[in-house]
């Protein structure tokens, strides 16, 4: 009995130093009162460096960091640009020739020049790079490897300082990307453009390889390019060969942001590299946050960028606001200060579980939705859009669903011998496949229905698409009663006996169509989707063989042509059509292009191409609109692709989180968020009061058993020996 | 006077197999009283039952055991506790195994003393090493903090005897202690337990299966058989009128009678082992450098001759299993030559060994390791049969010749069906005779064939061997270490000592008038047997 | 008309098969193996264990036999066409396969598990459990489980006394009797309780899944009762193939190191010393990886996704045999070193015994035990690590039936809310009895044969 | 002693050659360096210019065993294999794929590493043993065949099910601990003490079966019967006999493992978000980061043969009867 007692008070004893609140905040506890927004990321951005940098997870981090000239405006539909570092937006002129002067229309335009006018009180974040001593030549300059010992971060420099952007950080940045050595993957398409920067590369290039072997360092700023000029400390001119509507878009994506060439000479000193002190670790911008902590395999911090220039949260006039159903309180910080939240901390989430498991406990403040969480979080309401579940709801989350722009396709090699070409048995036996593939299953089974079924490339929001009957398939789809509905099988039976297949047998072989669908199956989902997929092809009495590969392998068998079906899919790169069809332009063909194609299922029409090169130097109008319906009837009658779906992302928010609005172009909307703390931290605490019960049996029980076996041994000890008679 | 420990009735069985039934025997105060018998009389089992460490299986079907009047089996276990170590000691037969390894000897001295005796600290020590002055340890300071592993057998001996004296116990049980240790080592050791006796008036309870043993130490014995104690005597009565019939024959077994009624003259030697020298490279540092040599076997000249027996005698470590080995090209003969029917085995290949092969063969000492488990007895002496082409090729006349081979050394036909756990040690060693007979070799090297019997057994299969010689005219090289067995088996002797042979002759010369006072010494520490007064070679002088 | 198509790993399987008849004939003659099987039987539990395992043994081979059915064809000109490979147990289970329902299904549910958009005449939608379509409508799990559990009594029954009169022939009756007693020789009556409680419980599920999904569904409507009997053969074929690849080369080395020395020994020790200190999920990786880079370099080893994922599994099985054999090789060495120093192998060498021969009769004889125990033990240490792999993305096909696979879509199930958890149930409740089976067998084996627990 | 760890150190390099040999080997089959530039440069459009880019950048334009170019020895050592195995051997572990110097991150990773693997360890080492030791003291009661029975079961799970049924159990219903993460210091016991449960508590079945089976082998050995006849107890018969000889065995299990320890443990590091060595392992094996993986398998091997080192020396240290 004394045990019993003795281990009652040890017990009372490990209790009580136990924090009164909750036990599984993964969170500094103090941090949660605070203007601190908690996220994650599930994939360690590899590079921060804005030259290469072209994944979302690395946007979701350098969008807060650099500023490119151009943003995409918050809240208004549909996307707009809107200057960022600059005054206004760029003033475009044209060119002819021989360099005059000439109007928008003119036939002899040549070259199209951008003038970017800067403000003037946009610095750059702290940062040792720009210390300067008193003859202005940089402290942190000329490093010793031995200064560099103690050197782990750069909160380890004593100095810190800061400076203007000026217009000739933005020509450094165009100048960096035309270096073959820092894979930059726009290069080749911007070398098409920008004047003489083709030309720039090969020579920079070069010399690049030269001061490697040499070990020197790569100022750039003895280099110019033809086309890039700066005007003054605030002013740049970009010459775009011909002209290219789109570019402006390119203006406000990150490759285009500004890079001070002190920072440059920086990290290109010796020993930088060893303490992971680059440019891909460490990025040095103007804009709202600067990076404090890098540490891949746990945590990224951004704070505030104290520095950052006077920027306040967007308004909208009357009229914008009433023609798009922008929520109120998304108005009500309108003309505030940017940014609010003071600090974020994005913490490593590999798995999809414990991500969605801490978002419900509030230890995150916004979460995905996957599917496996989908029908837990999402009700369809009576009116047919969708909702958040009752159980969701009484917490205060919010549900904020867009369309992205994007789509996913399974697409056919037209190179091929059996599933390609543009005859009329192989176009009838992809209109059959086409109409096989159920997407509405599919977006059900395994989007859950978060995803639209794609009637051609362009996706919703961008200009091109239409919805109703006019947006519809007519190979795949009929229009019934105000409806799409697909296609029947028997439908795509007919076809595919007229394109020499009946019952899926080929009338000169007797055999059974065997087609082969490459993809990348490694997750443990995977299997059920390439069961469905099987299962479509089936119903024709097509058999699939399906091939899986990593990712690796399945671009290079794509790249070298060498497959039959597989799926893909593209994310728009800004909102313009000529961003979707350019993937079915005869140009862009794999087998065109040596493998560096993005055209992959080798769609070669000289009709659509033609209409192609219209419309790509088109602004939108009634007679763009036009073509591209038309290159959007080519492409549907000759089914290169099998549409697929169109995306829509859904997010949860947490009451506490204001001014969440989906923005499916712009990536450096986390300035204009807050985050009510008070309530946050409220919420954590009812919602994770530890369940105590289990514990107090469990120790009951560990004491019951030591008691117990002390009994056993005491009876032993007692033990005599029996004698059986 | 009440006898100090009283053991009534005592029956022991494991399931419904009876272990021992009906045991009584009394030990009074400062007593040596011997338990006598075989391996499997039980007599260890009582007295595990004594201390009460029998294993769980074994299960007391009635009797007590009384302790001072007290009944120990009535004690509960933690009271239990208290006597053992305290009033009744224990020390046991392998000292090898009975230390712990990784403790320091002193330690284990000093735990005793610790558990029973209300000792200070640093006195501890000191009684530590005042019990290793008593048990004759030298430099007792310094042996405390030895590791069991630095102490040779006897000395570990020694450290066993003081962990049982240490808390001055009232009973000393010592069970076989001295069986494990060679005979000079045994002589001390039995010289000490004497003399712990007479100073501190202890009562020993002795167990042994050696009647010279016993009548050089007890003061009563009993012998057991089967679980069952068939005779208790006072000593002098029980070796002078050994009245049950199993009495008589262990007896009869451990006094030697010589069989051999005509010694045949002088033979022409068969094999001739000239300045034989096997080193062991001793191998160390980096690069596996040869630093030096154990000379197992150095510089040794003998011979046997045809139809006769040599013994090789010598205690352990001494490398008289080394000359075996080599003769039969088992290890690589470092010098020397081997020379058998003119032909020197030494570095000879294997091919051109295998008729010799045939000629030479072998028993060995362990008989449970020598047969192959997984073989069945007309396999295991087929085997060499086949392999040397010996005997018929046919199956039913193979299986004949076994059997007959079988009936040779006194085993049944019908064996050779079996595997070899369904036999008896003794009957393992026939096999393993007939296995090296079945090839009618001309030398059968004899490696310490019977240490591992028992005296009864023992006698058997020298009787066995004995007879063989008689009728094959079979020559032996009879390697052991039991000086006693010598006269009945060998014509000549050779005394081995660290790999050399100290004295060579006859028999008769040897044993009789040792020259060497090694030979001298290990004939001195065997143990005679009291009523005739007889050692080894007193039976054979009184034969001349 | 019915083609036969066996796979690779078929036929390995039934090689091992007709190798461990064969084995089981040399022990029958061997009196001293023979009684030592006896002893391990001895035990009820070996006894039960044995017939579990025996149980997944026979769903393995019912699912190793394939066979392609013939198809009507819809041509005269056409050759015959035949359906896609099938196993037996793909045939017994045609109902199962055919019958998929759309999406999640709890065990014995009569609807989905997860609400769907309906859009009634109205044009209104709302969210509501849908029925499934292969269940039974009526209300009749009781009536059904009854006879289910019936039938599975009399084919046991059945199957019991087809056994006894195998053993005894007309005897057979009063062998019952003493079977029944609990007096026969073995302990029968434990084998044939399990074997009636086995068959019972999957004639009852077998017979209810004509009109429920006994298991549940999964994600895209599958049956789960199939997919967890379609997991044994991955299962008990990565656990028995392995080993079946290892121990040729773990005895050769081993023994032969330990024998022979010198050399020999140095490079079998410097090989097996590498080998194992590499750490093994970093060598099975590459290997793996290595694998399915030859496998799509030659798409034309396979003609189907089955044949594909086949392969796959054997190449998976050929990597376990060469990363694992380092463990048994040191034993066998270390072991073989022993013996070769008893009096035995030296009374062979007296007789001038060659060396093969001593390895054959001598060596191999003696080192059976640890050869038995150490398969036995890999086993269920393979079947287990099949889910890590699986896990780690190294395991078998994905599109294999495998508890791995279904492990790891489970574990995305179980963040659901409410939980999907008959997936994992099923898993863990199917490998759990296998595992625990081999385990507690070769607990069996290692008492009876390791001569350690002599005591 | 010096002498033999000398030795012992000098037969390691031969088999880190061949770990090294067979990890280059396996790795270069299966990845060609186009396949890695690929994957490293990984956007959305990868031109075969920027991947010859990438090539030379990275030095892997070399020939992998044997430079035909190059002159006399050159050949063999200006190729790929060792140039990369030199480095190795120096510990220079070069830069991963995304940059970073692996031998920094490796540095890193081992803290989070060794914080769960090591107290795993030794709180697995002393439940197992005295678990073990328990059973040994009831040994043949009705208490020890039925924990025997309940550590086979627990063996018998495959070690994902606790590690799902924990976190589903103490994060998701109980809200005991976090469900994952990791923080250094103090602060961050919350994080592990739920894998270390699980580590245990997986490790229990098989770990008390093997202990109990040393200890029982020990428990029949004559100097125990020694011990009890000295008036010993049980207890102590146990705690200072018994378990100090059945530590030597333990030792040979044990003592290898514990420089692998950082490694970490592949499963646990990846299901609860700890930044160690384990899931930096998976990441490189799934990313198909060739340095990495090299450099982990290098470190495997090396720890391995310090483990093995460790494990004689530490029986001179435990075991009076063996000397090097």
């Amino acid at each position: 009995m004394k045990m019993i007692i003795l281990k009652v008070f040890l017990f009372m004893m490990i209790l009580e130093p136990l924090p009164a609140d909750v036990w599984n905040n993964p969170h500094d506890s103090e941090k949660i009162a605070t203007q601190t927004l908690f996220s994650a990321f599930s994939m360690p951005p590899k590079r921060l460096d804005p030259v290469v940098s072209y994944n979302a997870n690395e946007w979701a981090i350098i969008g807060q960091i650099y500023e490119p000239p151009l943003q995409y405006n918050y809240l208004k539909r549909p996307y707009a640009l809107e200057a960022l570092t600059l005054k206004e937006m760029p003033a475009l002129t044209y060119y002819d020739l021989e360099g005059r002067l000439v109007d928008e229309n003119d036939a002899h335009i040549a070259f199209s020049e951008y003038r970017l006018r800067l403000r003037e009180d946009v610095k750059y974040q702290d940062h040792p790079a720009f210390v300067k001593d008193a003859n202005g030549t940089l402290f942190y300059g000329k490093l010793s490897e031995e200064a560099l010992e103690n050197i782990q971060t750069l909160d380890d420099f004593e100095k810190q300082a800061t400076r203007h952007l000026t217009a000739s950080d933005y020509a450094y940045a165009i100048k960096r990307m035309a270096v073959r050595q820092n894979h930059s993957p726009i290069l080749d398409n911007m070398a098409e453009y920008i004047v003489g920067l083709k030309a720039f590369s090969q020579n920079i290039t070069k010399i690049a390889e030269e001061k490697k072997r040499t070990k020197e360092v790569l100022d750039l700023r003895a280099y110019n390019i033809a086309g890039v000029k700066v005007l003054s400390d605030h002013t740049l001119s970009i010459r775009i060969k011909g002209k290219y509507p789109q570019f402006i878009y390119w203006l406000s994506m990150y490759f285009f942001s500004p890079i001070p060439w002190e920072a440059d000479l920086f990290y290109q000193q010796k020993g930088m590299k060893g303490k992971n002190l680059t440019w891909n670790w460490s990025p040095v911008g103007t804009g709202a946050y600067y990076l404090v902590k890098n540490d891949p395999s746990r945590e990224m911090v951004l704070k505030a960028n104290p520095n950052f220039h006077d920027e306040r949260y967007p308004s909208l006039n009357e009229e914008e606001r009433n023609s798009s159903n922008i929520p109120r309180e998304l108005l009500s910080d309108a003309g505030k200060k940017l940014p609010f939240i003071k600090e974020v901390i994005y913490t490593l989430e590999k798995e999809s579980i414990p991500l969605w498991n801490k978002f419900l406990q509030g230890y995150y403040d916004a979460s995905g939705i996957s599917s496996e969480a989908f029908d837990q979080a999402v009700q369809i309401s009576a009116s047919g859009t969708m909702d958040l579940s009752s159980e969701m709801s009484q917490k205060g989350i919010v549900l904020k669903g867009s369309v992205q722009p994007s789509i996913f396709y399974m697409a056919f090699n037209m190179e091929d011998p059996v599933v390609g070409g543009y005859s009329e048995s192989a176009k009838k036996l992809r209109q059959a496949i086409s109409i096989a593939q159920n997407q509405e299953e599919y977006i059900s089974i395994f989007m859950n229905e978060r995803g639209i079924a794609a009637q051609g490339p362009i996706a919703p929001g961008i200009f091109g698409h239409l919805d109703g009957e006019k947006g519809t398939d007519k190979v795949v789809y009929e229009w019934k009663s105000g409806k799409r509905v697909r296609k029947s099988i028997e439908v795509a039976k007919r076809l595919l006996a007229e394109a020499g297949y009946p019952e899926g047998i080929s009338m000169k072989t007797g055999k059974q169509l065997k087609l082969h669908y490459d993809a990348t199956a490694t997750g443990p989902d995977d299997r059920a989707l390439m069961d469905w997929r099987r299962k479509q092809f089936a119903k024709l009495g097509i058999q699939l063989v399906i091939r899986s590969t990593d990712y690796n392998r399945f671009q290079d068998k794509v790249r070298k042509a060498k497959v039959q079906i597989f799926s893909w899919g593209w994310n728009a790169d800004y909102p313009d059509p000529e961003n979707f069809l350019f993937l079915l332009y005869g140009g862009n063909a794999v087998v065109n292009t040596n493998g560096a194609g993005i055209n992959s299922s080798n769609y070669q029409n000289p009709e659509f191409d033609k209409l192609f090169d219209e419309i790509k130097i088109m602004s939108n109008s009634p007679q763009r609109q036009e073509k591209i319906q038309k290159m959007l009837t080519l492409v549907r009658e000759d089914a290169p692709w099998v549409w697929g779906f169109h995306p829509k992302s859904l997010a949860l928010t947490h009451l506490w989180f204001k001014n969440v609005f989906p923005n499916a172009m712009a990536n450096n909307t986390l300035k204009y968020k807050r985050i009510d703390a008070k309530l946050r931290v409220e919420k954590q605490k009812e919602w994770n009061q530890p369940v105590l019960l289990p514990l107090v049996l469990f120790v009951l029980l560990l004491v019951l058993s030591g008691y117990f076996l002390h009994k056993l041994y005491l009876n032993r000890q007692k033990a005599v020996i029996k004698q059986e008679r | 006077m009440s006898p100090l420990l009283s053991v009534k009735d005592l029956s022991l069985r494991v399931g419904e197999e009876s272990l021992l039934s009906s045991v009584n025997f009394e030990i009074h105060e400062s007593e040596i009283f011997a338990l006598v018998g075989e391996s499997g009389s039980g007599k260890s089992l009582t007295s595990l039952a004594i201390m009460r460490l029998l294993p769980d299986a074994i299960s007391v079907s009635s009797g007590d055991i009384r302790f001072k009047n007290r009944s120990l089996f009535a004690l509960p276990e933690s009271q239990m506790q208290k006597v053992r170590g305290r009033s009744i000691a224990m020390i046991f037969q392998e000292p090898m195994s009975a230390l712990n390894p990784v403790m320091r000897v002193g330690e284990q001295v000093a735990e005793a003393i610790r558990v029973h005796l209300d000792i200070k600290k640093e006195e501890i020590k000191d009684k530590v090493i005042s019990l290793f002055e008593e048990v004759a340890l030298k430099e007792p300071e310094e042996r405390y903090n030895w590791y069991p592993h630095q102490l040779s057998g006897g000395q570990k001996q020694r450290v066993m005897i003081a962990i049982a004296l240490a808390c001055e116990p009232d009973l000393l049980i010592a069970d076989e202690p001295t069986t494990a240790l060679d005979v000079t080592i045994q002589a001390q050791v039995l010289t000490l337990l004497k003399k712990i006796r007479e100073k501190r008036k202890l009562s020993i309870l002795f167990i042994t299966h050696d009647m010279a043993i016993v009548g050089q130490m007890a003061d009563r014995v009993a012998v057991m058989r089967n679980g069952e104690i068939v005779e208790q005597a006072a000593c002098e009565t029980f070796f002078t009128h050994p009245k049950h019939p199993y009495t008589q024959m262990l007896l009869r077994d451990a006094i030697f009678q010589k069989e051999k009624e005509e010694m045949s003259k002088a033979s022409e030697p068969l094999l001739v082992v000239k300045n034989l020298k096997v080193y062991f490279p001793i191998k160390k540092g980096l690069f596996q450098r040869t630093v030096g040599y154990v000379k197992a076997v150095d510089g040794v000249t003998l011979s046997i001759g045809k139809g006769k027996t040599l013994a090789l005698v010598g205690e352990s470590g001494s490398g008289k299993s080394t000359i075996g080995q080599a003769i039969l090209s088992l290890v690589d003969i470092t010098e020397g030559r081997v020379i058998f029917e003119d032909q020197n085995l030494a570095h000879l290949a294997q091919r051109a060994l295998k008729p010799y092969r045939q000629k030479i063969q072998v028993v060995f000492q362990d008989p449970f390791s020598a047969l192959n488990p997984r073989m069945t007895i007309g396999n295991i002496i087929l085997e060499g049969m086949v392999s040397l082409g010996i005997g018929p090729k046919e199956k039913t006349l193979q299986d004949s010749y076994i059997k007959e081979i079988l009936l040779k050394v006194e085993l049944e036909a019908e064996h050779m069906h079996r595997y070899p756990h369904e036999f008896s040690g003794g009957q393992r060693q026939r096999i393993g005779i007939a296995r090296a007979l079945a090839v009618k070799p001309e030398l059968i090297i004899c490696d310490e064939p019977t240490s591992a019997l028992d005296v009864s057994v023992r006698s058997q299969v020298l009787h066995l061997l004995q007879k063989l010689q008689r009728e094959s005219g079979v020559s032996y090289l009879f390697i052991t270490h039991d000086l006693s067995i010598v006269p009945m088996i060998a014509d000549e002797v050779a005394v081995m000592k660290e790999g050399k042979i100290v004295e060579q002759g006859l028999v008769e010369d040897v044993m009789g008038n040792p020259q060497h006072s090694y030979t001298q010494q290990l004939l001195e520490a065997a143990p005679k047997l009291p009523n005739l007064g007889l050692t080894p070679e007193d039976v054979y002088n009184t034969k001349e | 008309m019915i083609m036969l198509t066996l796979l690779w790993t078929d036929i390995m399987v039934w090689i091992l098969i007709f190798a461990l008849i064969a084995w089981g004939w040399v022990i029958s003659r061997s009196p001293q193996v023979k009684k030592q099987w006896h002893t391990i039987f001895k035990s009820s539990i070996a006894m039960a264990s044995a017939t579990v395992l025996l149980f997944y043994l026979f769903f393995t081979l019912l699912d190793s036999v394939h066979l392609r059915l013939a198809k009507t064809s819809p041509g005269q000109n056409t050759e015959q066409q035949y359906s896609e490979m099938l196993s037996l147990l793909d045939i017994i289970f045609s109902h199962n396969i055919k019958n998929t329902e759309r999406t999640y299904s709890a065990p014995f549910a009569t609807h989905e598990y997860v609400k769907s958009i309906v859009i009634d005449e109205n044009g209104l939608t709302t969210q509501k459990h849908l029925p499934l379509k292969y269940v039974s409508k009526d209300d009749d799990l009781l009536s059904k489980s009854i006879v289910a559990l019936a039938v599975g009594f009399v084919l046991s029954l059945f199957l019991i006394l087809i056994h006894l009169f195998w053993r005894k022939g007309r005897g057979a009756f009063v062998a019952m009797k003493k079977v029944l007693k609990g007096e026969a020789d073995l302990p029968w009556r434990t084998a044939y309780l399990t074997l009636t409680f086995l068959v019972m419980t999957f004639t009852w599920l077998y017979i209810l899944s004509y009109s429920y999904h006994v298991l549940g569904t999964d994600k895209v409507g599958g049956d789960v009762l199939y997919h967890s009997l379609k997991s044994i053969r991955t299962g008990v074929l990565i656990g028995i193939l392995t080993t079946l690849i290892m121990l040729p080369v773990a005895v050769i080395l081993g023994v032969s190191a330990g024998l022979f020395g010198g050399w020999v020994d140095d490079v079998i020790q410097y090989l097996y010393t590498t080998l194992s200190s590499i750490p093994g999920v970093l060598l099975i990786a590459a290997g793996v990886l290595v694998m399915q880079v030859t496998m799509d370099n030659n798409p034309t080893w396979f003609e189907t996704t089955l044949e594909r994922s086949d392969l796959r599994l054997l190449f998976l099985i050929v990597i376990l045999g060469v990363t694992s054999w380092t463990g048994l090789a040191r034993l066998l060495r270390a072991e073989t070193l022993k013996i070769s120093q008893i009096e035995f192998v030296t009374a062979a060498k007296a007789f001038g015994v060659g060396k093969w021969t001593i390895i054959r009769r001598h060596i191999i004889p003696n080192l059976m035990h640890i050869i038995l125990i150490s398969v036995v033990l890999d086993f269920s240490g393979l079947v287990l690590a099949e889910a890590v792999l699986s896990y780690v993305g190294v395991g078998v096909d994905p599109t294999m039936h495998s508890w791995g696979n279904m492990i790891n879509q489970a574990r995305l199930e179980m963040a659901r809310e409410p939980m999907v958890w008959w997936s994992l149930f099923s898993a863990f409740i199917f490998m759990f009895i296998l595992v625990l089976a081999a385990n507690l067998f070769s607990d069996r084996i290692q008492k009876v044969l390791d001569p350690r627990n002599d005591t | 002693m010096f002498a033999y760890i000398l030795k012992r150190i000098l037969y390691a390099i031969p088999i880190l050659i061949g770990v090294n040999l067979i990890t280059f080997m396996l790795f270069f089959m299966v990845n060609t360096p186009d396949d890695m530039a690929r994957a490293q440069l990984g956007a959305k459009q990868v031109t075969p210019q920027m991947i010859e880019a990438w090539k030379a950048d990275k030095g892997y334009d070399k020939a992998l065993f044997l430079n035909k170019e190059a002159k006399g020895l050159e050949k063999v050592t200006d190729t790929l294999f060792v140039q990369e195995s030199m480095k190795l051997f120096s510990f220079d572990f070069g830069y991963s794929d995304a940059n970073r110097n692996i031998g920094a991150e490796i540095k890193e990773r081992m803290g989070p590493s060794l914080a769960i693997a090591l107290p795993t360890f030794m709180i697995a080492l002393i439940t197992n043993i005295s678990l073990a030791l328990l059973l040994v003291l009831f040994r043949g009661s009705a208490l020890d065949t039925s924990m025997m029975i309940v550590a086979v079961m627990i063996m018998s799970v495959s070690g994902l099910f606790y590690i799902i049924a924990g976190q589903v159990l103490f994060s998701k219903m109980w809200h005991w601990v976090p469900i994952s993460g990791y923080e250094p210091g103090w602060g961050g016991i919350k994080f592990i003490i739920l894998p270390i449960l699980i580590g245990v508590f997986a490790g229990i079945g098989s770990g008390v079966r093997w202990y109990r089976s040393i200890f029982l082998e020990q428990i029949n050995q004559d100097y125990v019967r020694t011990a009890r006849a000295k008036g010993l107890s049980e207890l102590k018969v146990l705690f200072v006999h018994v378990l100090r000889n059945g530590m030597l065995p333990i030792l040979t299990g044990v003592v290898v493992v514990i420089p692998t320890l950082f490694m970490g443990s592949l499963i646990m590091e990846s299901f609860f978000g700890i930044p160690g060595l384990g899931s930096y392992t998976i990441d490189a094996i799934n990313s198909q980061d060739f340095a990495i993986v090299k450099a982990m398998v290098f470190l495997g091997s090396v720890l391995y043969i310090i483990g093995l080192i460790l494990t004689d020396i530490s029986y001179t240290l435990f075991d009076p009867r063996v000397k090097l």
